[in-house]
């Protein structure tokens, strides 16, 4: 009782603190944090898929790409309406993860995520060459935001930063919301089952296959959402969005922050996105010093993050028991 | 911040200060005055900081070296000449690792976290096209250095109205149009392009062929083969060429890749089989260093500047400091890095001010002297309008490389296209 | 006895030059707790394998309640009510033993696929985790990740899931395996309660021959692929050829025995 | 049409022998110690600029350079394996991917504040300089020799494998560590052996690159790891064969991409692994795992 | 007394397997570890050559402590050891299997690969053929022929009888009888009473991870009681 009761007052902290960024700090950070808050959709999402299923997906840029591409051009050609545009952005996301999934999850492991990142670079060369809906290298540049309509009348803009952070906020909020009840759920135990003892769960008479399938789509999904925040953000949709090397900060920053829990990949990515910001204001080697620190963190705590952080207090609370 | 910099801006417009500190400026450019009088104007405060951003990671990382060179040096120059109308220039160099996005953090990070007040740099046309969106929201000036596109300022600032944004470097016209008024002299009459698999390989073919065929009706364009970014073999693009049998091979490849292209296509015997050869970026010192004396000779190359050209006193002067300092002769990069910081320092000290609205005015139509020559930012678009030679390579003694020979010069205006960038009489040639 | 649950019909299967199963044609009734023993290499686990969908059957058929399921994947004859355990410990070792009760349960009824309502909330699916829980005596640490849960709970944890799928028919390969004395009586116990509620028939693969001879009304014997003697379990205790199966051949009675390795 | 298609097969020998000398490395410290280890594409770079260092400093003697540069590089091999690498041996895949990863970020920034940020180009050579013409079209002489060393490397790896004494324990090593370490094999020390060995395998990729290439730049690994794995998977991952035969069909395919379906040539690489993936996702020559 | 172990407590993952087992093997003997399927022989085998190394306990070798040793050093030290499943390496030919093991091992002596073809003359025949198409039996004689290549002064043989035809159980017989002839200690595990009775000793019974019983092998085969309580039915 005592302990959701803490638990439920550190994340209203939290989020007030989260809610409070654009009023007590600079521009900079408030920008940094919707970068931390997109990587966190993301990461969240796509730990869906490795943190809770046990699959390791190289292709996730692929539909992190769908995302952004899919509100670019629905924004461009039918309504810049920006709920509407994120709407589609993860449809088409979840569209593009289900063709790719379904090819792919026959095979787990390294096949798996060989599979996916033969996928997502397709869908990479595609962005890449298809030039005249795509804007090709260029990118899909010009994407506005238009003022977010509600109940018919109400219009709220989100043209200026601090105005979109919320739109952002709202969106991480629910998307970790939706994570976490994924993780609770019925459906959420049974990935667990899935990635603790695949054969065990098809003996418990789950269609382990279509479970992959489904959490693969949902995770495409979380990414796409992502995708589409980026292109509001940034106003433009990029080919390397649909890149491996993208396709792999959710598998780095899930690394980071430790797999097994829900904020793992959310500390991580706020972790990376810090580490390198406060290095480079140091050192234009930044790559030199990220890859130590990187090396570090393996070395020294494996479960990541968070996984030190749970240890740390799991032994102080074990120290003051006795 | 902000909130105080907007105030202040109102102040001037309304009051008119601002044109007046504009007339202060002018009267004061150009001469070297003690910071204490400088100090006394109100208009500006503090440091005049610069954010630049260029790549420093990777395989073009050299280029981002060569931008560094260039940039300390009109900083140290002007900090030690007293600074900007009396201020000093500050300046943090970011790397833009050539990634859009972190070409946004990086200008979000200058204004809004370490304060500049200039923005300069951009190597990538995709980073500056991404940028370019943002650029009113951030109302800094962003001098482009390196990054290419057309789009930029015949998009953004001409037709979308992004003001902040200047380029001080060649746009696409000079590797497109201008390759095509030199090809027009040649007996050539069927070419074909080996080209970077990205816009900007795409652009400068498109308006060679456009602008060719204008020039010299009757030229057919065979073959094209495209070469992925980070190509290290180029032998099937060479096939291609080889293969279609082409008079005349235009190719935008740069960098370490034009180098790959070079040795190999030289190797295939591909230079002995086709006489007329363009390079629009083939006289960067990268390129003319790396190749060394295995540069064949007779390959038309230009830059977005070279070295011996003008051969004027300002720019000899320059080399021969830049060589002394750095031990290497000025890229391209080098010289646009340089002159980006004067060209704050002429816009500032015109403006009396570093407020964004007052400089973009100062800015627009300016002219000034740099190293690559007599620089024009033009009203309209913002683009920089200077001369840039187009020549032969050729053995030099002097030279550990090969140079340009044969120098031509076309005046850039005939080149350019023109406001308002459609419609007939906006590309060259112009009647 | 009963009604009869699952027949095989001359189900074979080889791995390379190894025969794990020749021409077996069994059948199991409803109710009959039977065991099958034989010495190491006498094809119990590949029996298992193969009526739950374990391994691809080569060649031969299966029919479960009147329909043929010689192709059917695992999941598909689970639903239909056969599971089995594991000989070595086949759990999911990172949930909690709640948890890992819950799978079976849920995936029982469409509930598994919601993804947004809590598992917590699922009263009558935790009611009946509870309730087996307490059944096979694991209600204490119903909390505890399986994987640091001692051998002998381990065990019972893997019974455990495999009941909670509410097979018709449960195989359980060496169920008593590494148990101390205290462990297997609380697991056989089970098994006599759960038989004689009639909801169950279990199939046993045991070395421990207390076990077997407590707990069986049939008995199979198994070797090298072949059925060797079926019956009660005194019929098979007094069978000559048992014995000697697990004696060992007589080496110098040489020709008794056709031989099957490929000389 | 002749000439050029046989010209397009030698460009994709050529380009395939590349691939092949580093995915031989990646595969062969893949099929024994059972890492993927990204690294390796530093390890082709390192040995590019060591190469290029001792073309510039010591002499210009490419030989002596190629014997030198490998070498020197399967030190730093040495110490990734054995003060990091096998301290991760038991973690999962990515974890090991990670570590690999973070040594690229930190070899290429090295790389840089070494040899400087720009790309450095070797002083001329004069060995095998000259080109000879095939069907009337110039093809270099070094090309040629690289289409040869390929093969060479192939069968010295075979050689080494199949008939040497240390092959014969990687043989067994790689099937069964636990058994060759109850007849005797030391495996922790094997380990570091094979990892300095496919270290090295990388390195003279790298050595040899130099001339063909033209030029050395950080990040010149990138490029050719993404390609090494993608033929390290498509031929199975740990065969050896596999890698060669996956790096010959992906050489000539994107040559024959480039020249004749210059549209497709980005895709082509990925829709050949998704499909070999597909059908067979072991890879050509690969076993279940 | 060339193997003891004392006490030795062994586990996998939190299976208790091993529960204090003792047994002691003097030089130039062959002993067997009877027991019913999952009793810990094999466990017991592998806890010596150090693959599953005990938690608690002792295993000395040869007057020295190899308790916790890698296996290739338990190896090394003299140790043969061959699996139930043989583990012969799969892309070695049957010739390579042979040598490897011989150049590994720093002991010189009388096995070498004519001897070994001698007493399986059957090997002569396949030494070029691959391990992975020999079939069980090969695969059997390649298994002991490629523990004596080390010229060990033990062997451990995990299951030797299992499998085979009798014809060919007959045939392992004597070769046991051979080998133990040339002053090589056997430690084998096998369920085939009849054939421990005719090459072994001494026996252990293990019931449940610990030694139940010993005692020679014509004792053990006359007491009914101990034959239906720990090996038959």
């Amino acid at each position: 009782m005592t302990e959701s009761r803490i638990r439920y007052a550190v994340l209203a902290a939290l989020l007030l603190a989260l809610a409070a960024v654009p009023y007590v700090s600079g521009k900079f950070f408030v920008y940094l944090t919707m970068r931390v808050m997109l990587l966190g959709i993301f990461a969240v999402g796509f730990n869906l898929l490795l943190g809770q299923t046990g699959l390791l997906s190289f292709g996730h840029g692929a539909f992190y790409a769908a995302g952004a591409y899919g509100l670019g051009l629905f924004g461009a050609y039918v309504t810049p309406n920006p709920l509407l545009g994120v709407a589609v952005g993860i449809a088409a996301a979840a569209v593009v993860a289900l063709l790719v999934g379904y090819l792919c999850v026959r095979h787990t492991e390294i096949y798996f995520a060989m599979l996916t990142l033969a996928c997502g670079m397709m869908v990479f060369s595609f962005v890449w060459n298809a030039r005249s809906i795509t804007g090709g290298d260029d990118g899909f540049i010009g994407i506005m935001r238009a003022p977010v309509t509600l109940f018919g009348g109400l219009r709220l803009p989100i043209g200026k930063d601090s105005q979109f952070y919320y739109f952002v906020l709202a969106f991480f909020v629910l998307a970790v919301w939706v994570a976490h009840r994924i993780r609770i759920s019925p459906f959420g135990l049974v990935l667990s089952g899935i990635r603790e003892n695949a054969r065990r769960t098809e003996y418990a008479g789950i269609p382990v296959r279509k479970y992959r399938l489904s959490v693969f789509v949902v995770s495409g999904a979380f990414a796409g959402l992502a995708g589409a925040l980026e292109a509001l953000l940034e106003s433009n949709a990029r080919p390397f969005m649909a890149h491996w090397t993208h396709s792999a900060e959710p598998v780095l920053v899930s690394l980071l922050g430790g797999l097994s829990s829900l904020f793992g990949p959310i500390v991580g990515g706020a972790f990376f996105i810090a580490m390198r910001e406060i290095i480079q204001r140091y050192t234009e080697n930044w790559m030199l010093g990220f890859g130590v620190v990187l090396l570090v963190v393996i070395m020294a705590f494996r479960g990541g993050i968070m996984g030190a952080v749970e240890n740390l207090f799991g032994r102080r609370s074990a120290g003051a028991g006795r | 911040m902000q909130k105080k910099g907007i105030n202040r801006r109102q102040f001037l417009k309304l009051t008119g200060a601002g044109s007046l500190v504009a007339a202060a400026g002018t009267i004061g450019g150009g001469l070297t005055l003690p910071k204490g009088l400088w100090a006394a104007t109100p208009a500006i405060k503090g440091p005049i900081k610069i954010g630049y951003q260029t790549v420093l990671s990777g395989t073009l990382a050299g280029y981002g070296e060569f931008h560094k060179m260039g940039l300390l040096m009109a900083v140290d120059e002007i900090n030690a000449k007293g600074g900007i109308a009396g201020r000093k220039v500050e300046v943090e160099v970011r790397d833009s690792t050539l990634k859009p996005d972190d070409a946004i953090k990086n200008a979000r990070y200058f204004v809004d976290s370490w304060g500049a007040d200039f923005l300069g740099g951009i190597d990538s046309s995709g980073q500056a096209l991404a940028l370019a969106p943002l650029m009113d929201k951030l109302d800094r000036v962003l001098i482009v250095t390196h990054a290419a596109t057309e789009k930029l300022t015949e998009d953004f600032v001409y037709r979308k109205g992004v003001r902040q944004i200047f380029r001080n470097c060649m746009p696409t016209y000079n590797d497109g149009n201008a390759a095509a008024f030199i090809a027009k002299d040649f007996p050539a009459v069927k070419w074909a392009t080996v080209s970077p698999k990205y816009e900007y390989g795409f652009t400068c073919w498109k308006m060679f062929r456009e602008t060719l065929t204008k020039l010299k009706p009757g030229v057919s364009f065979t073959a094209e083969s495209w070469a992925p970014f980070g190509t290290t073999d180029f032998r099937s693009h060479i096939n291609t060429i080889l293969d279609a049998k082409p008079d005349g091979l235009y190719s935008t490849e740069w960098a370490g890749e034009l180098i790959s292209f070079l040795k190999q296509a030289k190797e295939a015997g591909l230079f002995d089989k086709i006489r007329y050869v363009m390079l629009p970026v083939g006289a960067a010192m990268d390129v003319l260093e790396g190749m060394g004396k295995d540069m064949p000779d007779n390959l038309w190359i230009s830059g977005r500047y070279y070295f011996q050209y003008p051969n004027n006193k300002t720019n000899n002067e320059w080399v021969a400091r830049f060589r002394k300092r750095w031990g290497h002769y000025p890229a391209y990069v080098s010289e646009t890095a340089y002159s980006c910081v004067y060209a704050i320092k002429e816009a500032v000290e015109k403006a009396g001010s570093k407020d964004t609205g007052a400089v973009i005015q100062a800015m627009e139509g300016m002219g000034m002297n740099s190293p690559a020559g007599h620089r024009v930012f033009r009203k309209e678009d913002h683009q920089a309008i200077y001369d840039v030679p187009w020549g032969k390579t050729k053995a030099d003694p002097k030279f550990p490389f090969k140079v340009m020979g044969d120098m031509k010069v076309l005046p850039a205006k005939e080149y350019f296209n023109r406001p308002p960038f459609e419609g007939p009489g906006t590309t060259p040639p112009f009647k | 006895m009963g009604e009869t649950l699952l027949t095989t019909r001359k189900l074979s299967n080889h791995f390379g030059m190894v025969c794990t199963a020749r021409e077996l044609s069994l059948s199991f009734e409803k109710g009959v707790v039977t065991s099958i023993i034989g010495p190491n290499g006498a094809g119990k686990s590949t029996l298992i394998n193969l009526l739950t969908g374990h391994l691809p059957v080569q060649s031969g058929r299966i029919d479960f309640l009147g329909r043929e399921i010689t192709r059917m994947p695992i999941h598909r004859r689970v639903r239909m009510g056969i599971c089995r355990s594991f000989q070595v410990v086949n759990v999911f070792p990172g949930l909690t033993v709640e948890e890992n009760v819950m799978i079976p349960v849920l995936s029982r009824s469409m509930r598994a696929w919601r993804p947004i309502t809590r598992v917590s909330r699922d009263a009558a699916g935790r009611e009946e985790a509870e309730a087996l829980l307490e059944k096979v005596g694991l209600s204490g640490v119903r909390g505890t990740p399986a994987s640091s849960l001692s051998h002998g709970d381990l065990r019972l944890l893997e019974v455990g899931v495999a009941l909670a799928a509410a097979p018709t028919l449960l195989f359980l390969d060496e169920p008593t395996a590494g148990m101390n004395p205290v462990e297997r009586e609380r697991l056989l116990g089970n098994v006599r309660t759960l038989s004689r509620e009639g909801k169950t028939t279990f199939v046993l693969v045991e070395h421990d021959m207390d076990v077997v001879f407590s707990l069986s009304e049939r008995i199979l014997v198994l070797h090298r692929g072949e059925l060797l003697c079926d019956g009660t379990p005194e019929a098979v205790r007094s069978d000559a050829k048992v014995r000697e199966v697990y004696l060992g051949e007589d080496v110098s009675d040489l020709f008794r025995y056709t031989r099957t390795e490929a000389e | 049409m002749m000439q050029s298609v046989v010209h397009t097969v030698l460009a994709g020998l050529s380009a395939g022998m590349f691939i092949w000398l580093v995915a031989s490395g990646l595969t062969l410290i893949f099929g024994v110690l059972g890492v993927l280890n990204f690294a390796h594409g530093s390890f082709y770079m390192l040995g590019a600029y060591m190469c290029y260092t001792v073309l510039r400093y010591v002499g210009p003697d490419f030989w002596v350079a190629l014997l030198i540069a490998p070498l020197s590089v399967c030190i730093i091999g040495y110490v990734v394996e054995r003060w990091f690498l096998r301290y991760v041996y038991h973690l999962a895949l990515p974890y090991q991917l990670l570590l690999t990863f973070a040594f690229v970020l930190i070899f290429d920034n090295l790389a840089k504040m070494v040899w400087g940020a720009g790309s450095v180009t070797p002083p001329d050579l004069s060995t095998l300089n000259g080109t000879v013409s095939i069907l009337g079209r110039n093809f270099p002489v070094y090309n040629l020799f690289i289409i040869g060393v390929g093969p060479l490397v192939a069968a010295g790896l075979w050689l080494f494998l199949e008939r040497t004494w240390y092959g014969r324990i990687i043989r067994a090593a790689s099937s069964d560590r636990e058994m060759a370490a109850s007849i005797g094999v030391s495996v922790p020390a094997l380990f570091t052996a094979v990892f300095v060995f496919g270290t090295w395998l990388g390195a003279l990729g790298g050595g040899l690159a130099v001339p063909y290439v033209g030029l050395v730049t950080t990040g010149m690994g990138e490029t050719i790891i993404i390609e090494a794995f993608i033929v390290a998977v498509i031929g199975g991952l740990g065969s050896l064969k596999g890698a060669f035969l996956g790096a010959l069909v992906l050489g000539v395919l994107t040559a024959f991409g480039t020249r004749f379906f210059p549209a497709f040539d980005m895709f082509l690489t990925f829709i050949l692994m998704a499909g070999v993936l597909l059908v067979r996702p072991q890879g050509l020559f690969g076993t279940a795992r | 007394m060339i193997l003891e172990l004392s006490r030795i407590d062994t586990y996998y993952g939190t299976s208790h397997i091993l529960q204090g087992v003792d047994l002691s093997v003097r030089e130039g003997e062959v002993v067997a570890l009877l027991g019913r399927n999952g009793v810990g022989k094999t466990t017991t085998l592998r806890s010596i050559m150090g693959l599953s190394p005990p938690r608690r306990g002792s295993v000395r070798f040869s007057g020295r402590e190899i308790t916790g040793r890698p296996p290739y050093e338990v190896a090394r030290s003299g140790v043969a050891y061959v699996p139930d499943d043989l583990r012969i390496f799969p892309d070695l030919t049957t010739e390579e299997n042979l040598e490897i093991a011989r150049r590994l091992s720093p002991r010189k002596g009388y096995w070498n690969r004519d001897r070994v073809f001698d007493l399986f003359p059957k090997l002569r025949d396949l030494s070029g053929h691959r391990g992975m198409n020999l079939s069980g039996g090969e695969k059997k004689m390649l298994g002991i022929g490629r523990a004596l290549m080390a010229n060990p002064s033990l062997i451990l043989l995990d299951e030797p009888s299992e499998g085979l035809a009798p014809l060919v159980v007959a045939n392992l017989v004597e070769v046991l009888a051979t080998i133990r002839g040339q002053g090589v200690t056997i430690l084998l595990a096998d369920q085939n009473l009849k054939f421990c009775r005719r090459v072994c000793n001494r026996g252990y019974i293990l019931e449940k991870g610990a030694v139940r019983h010993s005692g020679g092998m014509e004792e053990i085969w006359a007491d009914e009681e101990i034959i239906r309580k720990y090996l038959v039915l």
